[in-house]
Parts: C-alpha cells; structure tokens; sequence
C-alpha cells in the first residue's frame, strides 16, 4: 500500500510544479502547486455535453482508460511486496493494460468523426506502437540482469555494486525517463499547451470531451506520469538504504524530475512531427544499448 | 474354336451392318454383337491363363482390358443411339459408323487375346483401318482431313514397327529357327542378340506410339479424337490407348529378362517425359475442349510410361491407372457430346454456367475433372501416389520435381477451362437447353463412381487380377 | 545378281529425289517392284512353290502392277507436277544420296552383328534402311498428296527388302495379312485421296491444316 | 457411436435430392451427428489416455481406424465448435441466396460444408498415411467449392483455383515427405516418420513437412492463397477456413515436431524466424488493406506467425532443455489455436453480417455502422480487443504464456539464445501494438464516425439468427481470459501425452500461478470499470448532459468527407514500412491551366511484395512463355513426320553410343 499512498502523493504535486516551474523560468509568477487539480475538481463537478455522431463507445471510452491505469498502478512496488500483485512477467500485464486504456481513447476520438481527432488519434497509435519496444527491452534487460522478471523482484535485486551497474541505472534512467515522456505526451514529442490542433497528439483527442470524462482523463494522465516516474526513481534508489530514507529520496526525487521537466520543457521546442518516429526509435535504440551491456556484465559472449 | 468364330461372326456382323440401312436393325447389330462379346468373356474367364490355340491366348491383363473394352463399347454404342437422334444422320453413315465400330473392337479384341508377334501387328493394322473408318464419321472436311492424317501416319508407324518384329525375327533367327509366339521369344529371349532387341524395341515404341498417342506420333492422335464424334474420341482414349499400351507391353515382357531392361526404361522414361512436357505445353494453350481432353490423355498415357518405366510398384501403378483413366475419360468425352448440343461449340470461351444449364451433366463434369486431375475420391490419386513411391524408390528426385511441377502446369491449364465451363457465366454461349438428357449423364456418372470406388475401397479382384498380371515381370 | 539388283534400286531411290512428274512415280514404282521380285526369286529360289507364288503375286502384280495402275487411275485428271517442297532440285538429290551414304554406314557398322552370310544380309540391309529413310525423308519435303502416298510405298519396299534381308519366319497367313493391310490401307488412302481431290480441288496437303494449336 | 458419424456422412447424400428449403435442416442434423459422435470420442480420450475408433471401412491402406489422443481430441472440440457456429451461421447469411441460386448450387454447398467438417475430424485423427492424405486432400477440395459459391465472378473463381492448386502443392509435398519416410522404413504413416527420424537427418525431412503443412497454415512465405481466398469466400466459411482448416496446417506440424530426434536447433531457429517474420508482415500487410476481409486475412497470417513463434521457443526450449521455455512456448502455442479461431470466426462473421447489411466490406465507405448495428458492432469490439491480445480477454492469455517462458529462460541463457529471445519478445510486442494500431484502424473506420459513403440504402441490424454464434464466442473468449488457469493447465495435460515432454510439478505451479494472478486481475479491471460506470452515471444524474456538434476547430461545415480515411490511418505506417510493400497511388494531377479542373479520382493499393517475389513472378514466367513451345503441332503432316525421324535417328544416336 505504501506504492500506492506514495503515487498519489507524488501525483498530487507533480503536475503543479512543472507549471510552476514552467511559469518561472519564463518570468511569471504562475499558479499555485495545486491548480490543476482545482481544475480537475471543477471539471467532476461540471455537465458535459456530447457530440451528436457519437456512441456509447464514446461514453466507456473515458472510463476504461481511468480504470486500466488504475489497475496498473496496483503492480508499481516501493518495499518488500508491498505491490498488490507481483507475479512472473506482471511488467507485460502493466504495458498491456495501459494498452487497453489507449485502444480506448483512440477509440472514442475516431468516434466522433472529426478530422484532427482522428489525426491525434493516428498518432497515438503510432508513437505508443513505436515506444512500446524501448519498455519491454528495458525491462527483459533488467530481467537478464537481475534473473527475475517481476517489477518487484527486480527492483529487489538490483544492486549497483560495480560502475558497470552504475552505467545500467543511468542507461536504465533515461530510458525510462523518455519513455515516459512518450506515453504522457510531453515535450520534445507534444507540447500539451499548444494551441495549433495540427501539432497537438493527446491534446487534439480529447477536443470533444467534456465534464466528468473531461477530468478521469486528466487524472488518468497525471498518475500515469507518476506511475513511470516512479518506476524510474526505483531504479535508481539503492534498496540497501533504510525505508524512511528511501521514501525522502523519493519524494525529492519526483520534485527533481518534474522541475527537470518543466526545466526542460520551457528551453526546448517541440520535434518536427516527422523526426518524431526517429526520435522514439533511438529510445528503444538506447535500450538495445542495456542488453548488451548485460551481456556483457554477464560475460555471456 | 469360338475364338475364331468369333472373329468370323464380328466380320459377317460388320458387313450385315454395312448393308443393312434400317436404323433399328443396325443398333439392334450393335448391340448384339455387345452381347456376344459378353458371351465370349465369359468364356474367356473360364480359360484364363490358358492358350486358347496356337496363336492366341489369354492372360490377366487382356482379360482386365477386355472387360473394359465390353464396358466402353457397350456405353458408347447406347450414345451413339442418342447420338444420331439429335443428329439427323444419313442412314447410310449411320450403318458404316456401326460396321466400323464392330469391325474396330474385333481387331482390338486380336490385340488383346493374340500371343504371336506377328498377329499382335496386324490386328494393330487392323484397329488402324476400322478407327479411320470411325473418324471419317461426320463428312465434314475437318474429319477427312483428321482422317487422312490419321491413316498416313498410322500407316507409317505401323510400317515402323513391322520393321521392328523384323528384327526380332532377325534375332530369333540367329539363335535356331523360332516362331514368334510371346512364350518362345521369351524363354529365348537371354540367348538373343541384345542389339537387335534394342533396334526392335525401339522401332515398336515410335510405331505403336500413335495408338497411346505419345510423342513422337501423337500429334494425329489428338486431331482424330477432335474430329471424330465424342463417343469414337472416347474409345480411341480409353480402348485404343490400352491396345497399344498391351502392345508395348508384349515386347517388354517377352525381352524383360535380358540385359537390355534397363535400358527399355530408360527409353520408355524420355518418351514418358517428352510426352508430359508437350501435354503440358498444350494443355496450357488449346481453346478447345476436346482437344484438351485428348491431350489430358496423352497426359495420363505418359505418366503411365513414367511409372511403369519405374518398374516395381511401377508397374501396378501403371495398369491402374490406365484401367481408372479409360473409365473416367471415356465418360468425359461423352459428356463433351452433351455440351456440344447444348452450345453448338467445342471452344471454351462458348460455354459457360454448365452447373446452372444442366446440373446433372455439370456433376459430372466437375466430378471427371476431379479424377482426371488425382483428386481424391478418385483413384487416380492412389495410382499417382504409387508412381510417386516408385520414382522415390529409385531415387529419381529430379523426374519426381519436374513431373510436379508439369502435373500442376496441367491441373491449372485443366481447372481454368473446365471449371470456367462448369461455373463461369460467359456471355458468348449460346445454349439450346433441349440437348439436356439425364439420361446419358446417368451412365457416365456410373462410370466414374465406379473409378471412386477403385480409388477409395480398394477392391480386391482388380488388386489381384493386377498382380497376377504383372508377376511375369521382373520385380 | 542380287548385288546387281540392289544397287539398282538403290538408284532408283536417287532418282526418286529428284522426280518432277508425277507420272514417273507410277513407272518408278513399278520399276522398284520388278526389282523387288528379282531380289525376292532370287533369295527364295529353293524354297517350296507356294512361297514363290506368294511373292510372286506380292511383288509383280500388286506392287508391279497394280498400285501404280490404280494411283495413275485416282490422279489422272490434272496433277501431273507435284508441288515440291522447301527442299529443291538437286538438293533433295544430295540429301538421299548422304541418307544412302549414312545407311551404307549404319549396314557397316552392324556387319559383325549379323550372322550367317552376314555380307549379303548387309546389302539387303542397307539397301532397306536407305529406302525407309529415303521415305521418310520424301514424305518430309513434299506437301503433295500423291507424293506421300508414293513415299508410303517406298518405306513398303524398303521393309520388304528388310524382310528378304533377315529371311524372316513368318507364318504364311501372317504375311498374307501384311499384304492384305498394305492393300487396303493403299485402298483407303485411294479412296480419301479422291474425296480430297473433291473437296480441295488440288492435292497440296499444305491446305490440310485447320487442325492444329 | 461409429455409426452415427458414418451414417451423417453417408445421408449426407440426400441434401442433393431433398426440396430446397429441407436442405438447410436436414445439414444442421448432420453437423449434430457429426459433434456429437467426435465430441464424445474427445471427451473420453480427455479423460482416458487416447482411445481408438475403427470405422469399420478400409482403404488401400487397410481398415481405416481413427486414433484420438489429447491433441487430436482438443483440435475435434475447437473443429465441432466452430463448424456448428458456422453453419448456425450460414442459415441467416445463406437466405438472400436461396432465392437467388439454383438447387443444386445450395445442395453442394452445404454438402461440401459438412464434408468440409468431416474431412477436417478425419484429418487430425488419421495415423496412416494414405488414410491422412485422402483427409488431407477431401479437405482441400470440399474447402475449395466452397471458396467458389459466387462462382460465376470470374475473379472469384481465379481464386479458387489458385487456392486449389497451391493446396495441391502442399498436399505433393507432404505426400512426398511420408514416401521418403516409407521409403526408408517401409511405413507409410507417421509411425513410419518417427522411425525414419530416429534413423536419419532429421533436417530434410522436417523442412519437407514444414512447407507442405505451412502452405495450408500460411506461413510467409507460402501465405500467397490466403489473403485472396477469405476475402472471396462467403463469411461463414471465412470463419471456418481460418478459424479451423489453416489450424490443420499446424497441427500436421505439432505432429512431426512432436516426432523430431536431431537438430533441433536449428529446426526451432527456422519456425522462430519464419513465425517472427510472418506475424510482423502479416499485420503490416493488415494495416495497409482497404477490403475487411482481407485485412482479417492478413491478421491470420499474423495469429498463425505467433503460433509459429510460439513453436519455435518451444522446440528451441527443447533442444537447450529449459522446460519452463519448452512448455511455456508449446502451450503458448496450442491456446493461441484456440484463441485464434475463437476471435476470428467471431470477427469473419461480423464482418459477414457487416456484408449482409451494406454489401460492402471496403472500408472506405463504411463508418457510422455502430449506430445501426449496434450488437454487430458490439461482438466486433469484442473480436477485435481479443485479437490485438489485449486484457481481460483470451488473446493476451496464450501470449503471456510465451512471453513468460521466454522471461524465464532469458536469466539463464547463453549468448545466442538471450539474442533469440529478446528477438522474440521484441517481435511479439511491435506485433501487438500494430494489432492495435490495425484494429482501431478497423474498427474506428467501418463502425465508428458517420458513413463514408452517400448512404444509398437503409442499414439494419442482422436478423438475431446471425448473432447466435457471436453470443458463444464472445462467452467463451471472456471465459477464457478470466478462467485462464484452468486452460493453461488444460494445455500442459494435453502436451504431457506428447512424446518426450513430461511437465514437473514445479512449471505447473509457475502457470498456475501467474495464470491465476491474472486472471483475477482481469476480474478487478472489469469490477472497477462497471463501479467507475456507476459512479458516472450518479455524477451525471446531477448535472446537465446536452448534445452537439463536434466541434470542428472553428469550421462548421464539415461533413463525413472531413473524417479521417483508412488509407490516411495507415499512412504514418506506411512511411516507414514502405520498402516492405509495393504501395501504389494511381491518380491524375492537376495541369498548369486547369483553371476549372474536372472532378478528379484517387486511388492507392498496397501488393503483397513477398508474393510478387517469390511465386507470381514465376508463375507468370511459366504459364507465359511456355505455351510458346508448343510449335509442334502445326497441322503440317510433313512436319509430323520429322518427329519420328528425329526420336529414331537421336534414340537410335545416343543408343548406339551407350549414353542410355
């Protein structure tokens, strides 16, 4: 449970900073820490209104989305099992859970037959399609290198004992770190505050959502922030520390990472729609680059 | 004795036939003499094995041919019934085309009972004169031109393998003065001088070849059975091809125990393969159908070559295959007669939606295709697997890759024109639905369940009888 | 004798190359068929009578006299050049003589293979061959009906002669049947050739050609 | 028992003489017949170690006797599955036809249907080679007439015969194969191939099997046939053919591999690579298609890909002896069978009804159908999660099962086989997330949005006949992804009866396990989602819901013209798998001084580039020039006297110098 309490503590703050961040590096004052979530509160509490070409796809489309990254969130462990579930391969479960939840929203953005929808949409699809590999390429890597194939059993074995292993937790950080800037859709791969719909990704497939649905996406999309950020802060904590310790360099750790990306975000542009697959296939490129460090460590060659 | 009186009563009943002008008379002939071949096969069966006198006798393998000459005769003499009732045929025409037809099965019935050289020739002359006599049935200048050249080159072929019984005769000379009887020529058969042995064998398979309708004689073997009536094109593909298979086969069974056999399958393996090869060729090229169900026959006579070449298991494979063949070709070219009333044509892009037309003919058709192609239930399929076993048995991997490969050439050239026939909706057919009798399409499903039942059931008279046939020659 | 007489047929099938009229097929036909019954009288002079007679009636009066009394008759009206082939003139001379050169060799080369008397067996031999090639290869060249009719003759003669070449044993009735079969089907092929000569006023077998792929 | 089943396939005969509307029931008792004999045949030999059933006929092979082992049982009951919801099917989409068609067009449909259904039991309970073959072969044929029930199409009936001839093809080779082994050990059947494996390379032999079995399961490269053949088959039969007969090409395969002795390296390294590149091109070649059937079909080309993947890693498990990659692949593999014909006669059938209700399967003009087809849309929803192998449904069970035995052995492999597998995890992850690019694609395109197309006639939904089978299948593939364990064990127990694979307790364990995990994850998903659905609706209880238009970025004109296009959906993709594909755009451009320019057409396809290589390009050589050598028959008689001449003069030639 204490994954958990520690997720939703860090999603609370996470997404206010890199505003905040984002407002100071550009000399305003900005929002408060809180603000999106006082956005959140007031879009539950709003009526929504509902496009006339769309169907009760359109309706769940929300829903599913929240509640697969829900569940996932249920497998992302902090200390000795404290993941609600850890089982053999539970990494692939996570990915693909996630991947209901997007087959979803692609779906109720197709449903309301508008063209920059389907055009996000298609994006969507495509960009988490190319991603995908970096995050099993990680993870089977980790799972060679640490001889289990469990988040929990994984991060439970990870030990940094000589600087080749440190060279894997900085390989294993940014890849992790990209990644999830993939999957929620930041900079340099969209830039969530554009106001061009022909630039945007997740933003343009949402257009037409509105009220409750409007704000479990939202919400859905800041935990799955955390959820990735989490899981890079595990590999980067050593587990030898004592657990109060660790849960400090967690905390600090997350507000390092979202300052890092609103940092990040307001010195650097957005990619060119076309160098987009390029750059998410060098991810997985660097994630090719682990397993052969392994094989290496592991002398198996 | 009733041999010969047999071959007395064919001549007297073909002549009646010809002088007789009465149609009824003339079918009533026919079929008689249908009859009387009944008889004789009963006879027959009695003495199997047995010399019957000097120069014929009867063995398994004419027996099983016999049976199948009564059987195509006798369906296709009931067609020809039907034939010229939708044809207004000249009277006289008629009663030729029935002298021809008995005087021609006479001779094949010599070819298949004879147990001298000499004779096996000229009853092989013989089947030459009667078939052109069948061909020539229509007048039109089509069937005289098919007729001429049917003749001239028969008879130079024919001429040919004279030439060669001469050189066996040459050979047996220089041994001691032998007749030509199978059984001599055989039991000397080691002492004899394998040249000429060579040269007679090879003289034989170039002449005989027009009867099997093989390279190199084939060509007028296919104008003949296009030009000629349906039921005569059935006859020649299925009685004539095994008269001149058995014919071949004398040889090869009388010199099998020589040094020479080796290279008799050889020879028989290139004039197999050549043969696939232009089958192939024009199977994939011919508009018309009968042309293309002759050449379908010339397809199945060599791989009938190829197997038998095979020797072992060869050997069954091909006797089957050419007992399974003459059925379901025979009721293909009767069935060929059907759509030919029906759309006034013989080219394929004329006939279309047959199933739609006349669904019981268009089971038939799909039914023949599927056995001339080795699809199982048909039989075909066994006898191919086995010729497959006996070329892998001797290792001939390259023949086995390149009769694949023709065999599917073949079945693609096969499948585009009769299942364009059978399902296609052409827009060229003109169709005269009153040519639709089930009738006939009855017989010839009879015909080729029967090949179904060979190919599934595994009867076991023909097994036997095959055997029995073939335990002569060296295993 | 016999040498004499097999190097006379032997020119005449020269001669047969370069025929032009169709008439001189008749007498050349008629020649080769004296020939034959010399060549054959002479073989079978101690044989018993009713052979004799046989060949006697085989070679004079069918091949002598009356196949080329019944082509005369069917071809009289107006056929007199035969259409020659693509080979022409004094090439078709050269080409049977290099065909009697070849079969010269093949008898050769098949001397020791032979038996008893092999060095006349060997004459007939190639005096056979070369007559059967010399058909084939006239029948080949020329698009003429009547000349193929004639070149069917020829490969007769020239299995004829192979049958005296290897004194065969046949049974009588056999032989009669041969003659029977070369008879009727001459008959036949008479028959359609006047048909032919009804429905395609000349005989160039190059019109013989809708059937085909 | 035994006489039930050869008494349907025996009155089978009578659909061809009953009037027309007694046809379609009197096949209904007979598919019956048939379930009921070879389902109770399959739950004994479930329940007993195999049993052995003489059918009281023989052939040339002797009495033909059917032999049921666990393999051969579980294949029986996914064959009566989905042939009965074929033909429960094809009674709805049949109907416009009955009027249409004449007698015997009907009869000989459902007659070869049902023998298509008794051919496909047939198969997978013969031993004995000719008994096999002819299964084999009644298979291919029954299957073919069926393909060509719109047979007066030309291009439908070029199909047909392609697929006919690429069967026999396949059924040459594997004819071949048992002749070699006969040939060795004087069996002809899979007895005889055991002992010639125990006696020779295993290597030939297998490559000859793989290629004769892989062109009925349509492995790439040998998948030419497939995507034409669905596409112009009517649906039911669609469903059948991929949902059960390619299933017999892998089948033959677990049957040889079952057999194998040697080299299993390398023979585990060919299916891998041969089942990787057929799964990725396969769902390439789907997303770039505009016809549904057609990109269904590729997608059986993928399903079997990962069937082959699944396989590979199992032999290859084998061959390193890692049971935990040996049971974990080949039960992998056996699921996906079932998951595979499941979800996609669910699918074919939806598309059927789709077909039924617009005549259309070209997607370019479909969209909106979600709104008159609401449970069509609904089943294909289902089918179309399923098959991208996503949770809580059944198709994520079978690949979890063979990315987990790849995760346990990756710790402990050398370096070659660490290479192999993350090949294959990384194959079977763009696999799925193409999947799922492919299916909102599909999806997104023909049921959601409006019509892409004027609509020309009214759409309703299908008559509730057509849905029957879709409410089975939908139960089962839920049952499935939520009772995973039990099938997951069901499969070790069918494997256990294999030669030469015995499970320990522990891997048994380990599936358990994982397999109970998710199982109860994929519970709690659904619970979740129905309490956040409720809690939705009590939020919207309280607030106003109105209805608009969609907001169009600020222009209120759009219509359907605006919507996205499948081709434009695959266009991203195609960008960087163009080199795999020969993508072609036909369309005029506008001239300089076209001022008023003319209403102008687009039109893009994608050719299968693998198919040109290998087999058209050949083809087409073949039946191009080889008609050209047929000079000889010329009609010229003097020239048919050269040929005897020459056969003597060379025959004679090459005798004479002892050449032959």
């Amino acid at each position: 449970m204490l994954s958990l309490t520690l997720i939703f503590i860090a999603s609370i703050y996470f997404p206010g900073i890199i505003v905040k961040v984002k407002a100071l590096t550009s000399g305003r004052k900005g929002p408060g820490i809180l603000q999106p979530w006082y956005d959140i509160f007031r879009l539950f509490k709003k009526g929504s209104v509902y496009s006339t070409s769309s169907s009760f796809v359109f309706q769940i489309g929300a829903v599913v989305y929240f509640s697969s990254v829900l569940v996932a969130a249920l497998f992302i462990p902090f200390e000795e099992n404290d993941a609600l579930f850890s089982f053999t391969g539970d990494f692939i479960l996570f990915a693909y859970l996630l991947g209901l939840g997007r087959f979803l929203i692609i779906l109720s953005a197709l449903d309301v037959s508008s063209g920059f929808e389907g055009m996000g949409a298609n994006r969507e699809a495509f960009y988490s399609l190319l991603i995908e590999p970096a995050f099993f390429i990680m993870f089977s890597a980790l799972a060679m290198f640490t001889g289990y194939s469990s988040f929990h059993d994984i991060f439970a074995n990870l030990h940094y004992d000589n600087y080749f292993s440190i060279m894997i937790a900085i390989i294993a950080g940014y890849v992790l770190a990209n990644i999830t800037l993939v999957e929620t859709s930041r900079l340099p791969v969209d830039d969530p505050l554009t106001h061009l719909e022909l630039t945007m990704v997740h933003e343009v497939m949402v257009l037409d959502h509105s009220g409750f649905d409007l704000a479990l996406i939202k919400t859905a999309t800041n935990l799955k922030f955390v959820l990735f950020s989490t899981l890079s802060a595990n590999c980067l904590i050593p587990q030898a520390l004592a657990l109060w310790e660790r849960v400090a360099i967690f905390l600090v750790l997350q507000i390092a990472f979202a300052a890092g990306i609103g940092w990040f975000e307001s010195f650097r542009a957005r990619n060119k729609m076309a160098m987009n697959a390029q750059y998410i296939l060098s991810v997985s490129a660097v994630a090719m680059v682990l397993i052969f460090v392994i094989i290496i460590i592991k002398n198996r060659i | 004795m009733l041999l010969y009186s047999f071959f007395g009563l064919t001549a007297i009943l073909s002549l009646t036939a010809y002088f007789v002008k009465s149609r009824n008379i003339n079918h009533g002939i026919t079929l008689a003499y249908v009859g009387l071949m009944g008889v004789l096969g009963y006879y027959l069966t009695q003495h199997v094995g047995k010399p019957l006198n000097i120069f014929f006798y009867c063995d398994t393998l004419g027996l099983i041919f016999y049976f199948i000459l009564l059987l195509v005769t006798l369906v296709s003499s009931i067609h020809y019934i039907k034939f010229v009732t939708f044809r207004d045929i000249k009277p006289n025409v008629e009663s030729l085309h029935n002298a021809g037809t008995i005087f021609f099965t006479g001779a094949i019935v010599g070819v298949l009972l004879t147990s001298h050289f000499g004779i096996l020739w000229a009853f092989m002359e013989a089947t030459t004169l009667g078939a052109s006599i069948l061909i020539y049935h229509n007048r039109t200048s089509e069937s005289l031109e098919a007729t001429w050249k049917y003749l001239f080159i028969c008879s130079i072929g024919i001429a040919l393998a004279f030439a060669g019984v001469l050189f066996l005769g040459l050979a047996g000379q220089q041994v001691r003065n032998i007749d030509f009887s199978f059984s001599t020529i055989r039991s000397v058969s080691t002492e004899l001088n394998p040249v000429w042995l060579k040269a007679c064998f090879l003289l034989i398979v170039t002449g005989f070849s027009v009867k099997l309708g093989l390279v190199p004689l084939f060509n007028v073997d296919i104008d003949a059975k296009d030009a000629s009536p349906s039921q005569v094109g059935a006859s020649l593909s299925s009685v004539l091809m095994n008269a001149g298979f058995i014919a071949i086969y004398r040889f090869y069974e009388a010199f099998s125990h020589t040094s020479i056999l080796p290279w008799m399958n050889k020879l028989l393996m290139i004039t197999g393969i050549l043969s696939l090869f232009f089958s192939a060729v024009y199977i994939l090229k011919v508009k018309n159908v009968k042309r293309m169900f002759a050449y379908s026959s010339m397809e199945h006579a060599a791989l009938v070559l190829i197997a038998f070449s095979c020797g072992g298991i060869g050997y069954f494979a091909a006797i089957l295959h050419l007992i399974m063949h003459s059925l379901v070709k025979a009721s293909l070219f009767f069935q060929v007669s059907q759509m030919h009333r029906i759309y006034d044509s013989k080219l394929d892009e004329k006939i279309g939606s047959y199933l739609r037309v006349n669904p019981l003919g268009g089971i038939v058709l799909l039914l023949g295709f599927l056995s001339i192609i080795a699809m199982p239930p048909s039989g075909m399929l066994i006898s191919e697997l086995m010729m497959f076993q006996s070329l892998i048995a001797n290792n001939y991997w390259w023949i086995a890759i390149l009769v694949l490969l023709m065999v599917l050439l073949i079945i693609y050239g096969l499948a585009i024109k009769m299942l364009g026939i059978v399902f296609l909706k052409k827009s060229s057919a003109s169709i005269n639905i009153r040519g639709v009798t089930n009738f006939e399409s009855v017989i010839q499903l009879v015909l080729i369940i029967i090949v179904f039942y060979i190919g599934l059931f595994r009867p076991e008279i023909i097994v036997q009888s095959i055997n029995s046939a073939i335990q002569s020659l060296p295993s | 004798m016999a040498n004499f007489l097999i190097i006379l047929f032997i020119m005449s099938l020269i001669y047969v190359a370069k025929v032009e009229m169709v008439k001189s097929y008749f007498s050349l036909m008629a020649v080769q068929g004296i020939i034959l019954f010399g060549l054959a009288y002479v073989e079978l002079k101690e044989n018993e009578i009713v052979q004799l007679i046989f060949i006697l009636v085989e070679t004079l009066i069918f091949k002598a006299i009356f196949v080329p009394i019944f082509l005369s008759r069917i071809t009289k009206d107006k056929i007199h050049r035969h259409h020659s082939g693509p080979i022409k003139g004094y090439y078709s001379v050269l080409f049977s003589t290099a065909i009697i050169v070849i079969s010269f060799l093949c008898g050769y080369m098949l001397h020791d293979e032979l038996g008893t008397d092999a060095d006349l067996q060997a004459k007939y031999f190639t005096a056979a061959i070369s007559s059967i090639l010399v058909g084939l290869f006239i029948a080949i060249n020329n698009r003429d009906l009547v000349t193929h009719l004639i070149s069917y003759l020829i490969i007769e003669n020239g299995i004829f002669l192979l049958s005296l070449a290897l004194g065969s044993s046949m049974p009588m009735f056999v032989n009669a049947a041969i003659l029977l079969d070369i008879f009727t089907s001459v008959l036949i092929m008479g028959i359609f050739f006047n048909k032919m000569k009804d429905y395609f006023q000349n005989t160039d077998s190059s019109q013989l050609s809708q059937l085909k792929d | 028992m035994v006489t039930v089943f050869n008494l349907a396939l025996l009155i089978s005969f009578g659909v061809f003489i009953l009037p027309k509307k007694w046809k379609y029931p009197l096949s209904i008792i007979l598919h019956l017949l048939l379930v009921a004999s070879t389902t109770s045949w399959a739950i004994e030999a479930f329940t007993t170690d195999g049993v052995t059933i003489p059918l009281g006929i023989s052939t040339w092979s002797g009495p033909v006797t059917m032999v049921i082992d666990r393999l051969s049982a579980y294949f029986i009951l996914i064959i009566n599955l989905i042939c009965l919801c074929g033909i429960l099917y094809a009674g709805g989409y049949l109907k416009p036809y009955m009027s249409k068609k004449r007698a015997v067009f009907i009869s000989l449909h459902l007659f070869s249907f049902l023998w298509l259904h008794g051919a496909i039991l047939l198969v997978t309970t013969m031993r004995d080679g000719i008994a096999f073959l002819l299964a084999w072969e009644l298979m291919s044929l029954f299957s073919f007439i069926l393909v060509i029930f719109e047979g007066q199409k030309e291009s439908t009936l070029k199909t047909g015969i392609n697929y006919l001839l690429q069967m026999h093809l396949g059924f040459a080779l594997i004819m071949i194969g048992f002749l070699i082994a006969n040939n060795q050990t004087g069996h002809l059947s899979f007895d005889g191939v055991a002992s010639y494996f125990s006696m020779q390379k295993n290597i030939l032999l297998f490559l000859i099997f793989f290629a004769g079995f892989g062109i009925k399961a349509g492995f790439i490269p040998l998948h030419s046939w497939l995507p034409r053949a669905h596409p112009a088959a009517p649906s039911h039969v669609s469903g059948v053919m991929s949902g059960v007969m390619i299933k017999m090409g892998i089948y033959g395969i677990f049957r040889v591999v079952s057999l194998l002795q040697d080299s299993l390296m390398a023979i585990g390294i060919i299916v891998l690579v041969i089942g990787i590149v057929s799964g990725l091109m396969g769902v390439i070649m789907a997303i770039m298609q505009h016809d549904l059937k057609k990109l269904l079909a590729y997608h059986s080309i993928e399903n079997i890909g990962i069937i082959g993947m699944g396989l590979g890693i199992g032999i290859l498990g084998k061959a390193v002896n890692d049971e935990a990659l040996m049971i974990m692949g080949l039960a992998g593999a056996l699921l996906h069978n079932l998951n595979h014909a499941l979800f996609k006669s669910l699918l074919f059938f939806t598309a059927g009804n789709v077909y039924y209700a617009t005549h259309t399967v070209n997607m370019d003009s479909l969209g909106g159908l979600i709104k008159n087809m609401r449970y069509t849309s609904i089943a294909f929803l289902v089918g179309a999660l399923a098959i991208s192998g996503i949770p809580p449904f059944n198709g994520f069970i079978s690949e979890f099962l063979i990315y987990s035995g790849i995760l346990h052995h990756l710790p402990l492999a050398d370096f070659s086989m660490s290479l192999v597998g993350i090949g294959t995890l990384l194959g079977l992850v763009l696999i799925g997330g193409l999947c799922i690019y492919c299916f909102t694609k599909a999806f997104g395109m023909s049921f959601l949005g409006t019509r892409r197309s004027e609509i020309t006639q009214q759409v309703d939904e299908v008559p509730k006949g057509m849905l029957i089978p879709a409410v089975l299948l939908i139960g089962l593939i839920l049952s499935i992804g939520l009772r995973a364990p039990f099938f997951g064990g069901l499969m070790v127990d069918i494997l256990e009866q294999l030669p030469g694979i015995n499970p320990s307790n522990l891997i048994r364990e380990e599936i358990s396990h994982s397999l109970t995990m998710t199982s109860n994850i994929h519970i709690l998903l659904l619970l979740i989602t129905a309490g956040l659905v409720l809690i939705r609706l009590w939020a919207q209880a309280r607030v106003k819901v109105t209805t608009g238009p969609t907001w169009g970025c600020g222009y209120s004109a759009g219509d359907f013209r605006h919507q996205y296009t499948p081709t434009s959906y695959a266009d991203s993709l195609r960008q960087i798998v163009d080199p795999l594909i020969d993508y072609q755009r036909n369309y005029k451009s506008f001239g300089e001084t076209e001022i008023f320019p003319p209403p102008k057409t687009f039109h893009t396809e994608s050719k299968d580039l693998i198919e040109e290589k290998t087999i058209l390009s050949w083809v087409n050589l073949l039946t191009r020039y080889l008609p050209r050598a047929g000079v000889a028959q010329s009609g010229l008689i003097n020239h048919y006297l050269i040929y005897p001449m020459l056969f003597l003069l060379i025959l004679g030639l090459l005798t004479f110098l002892n050449v032959i």
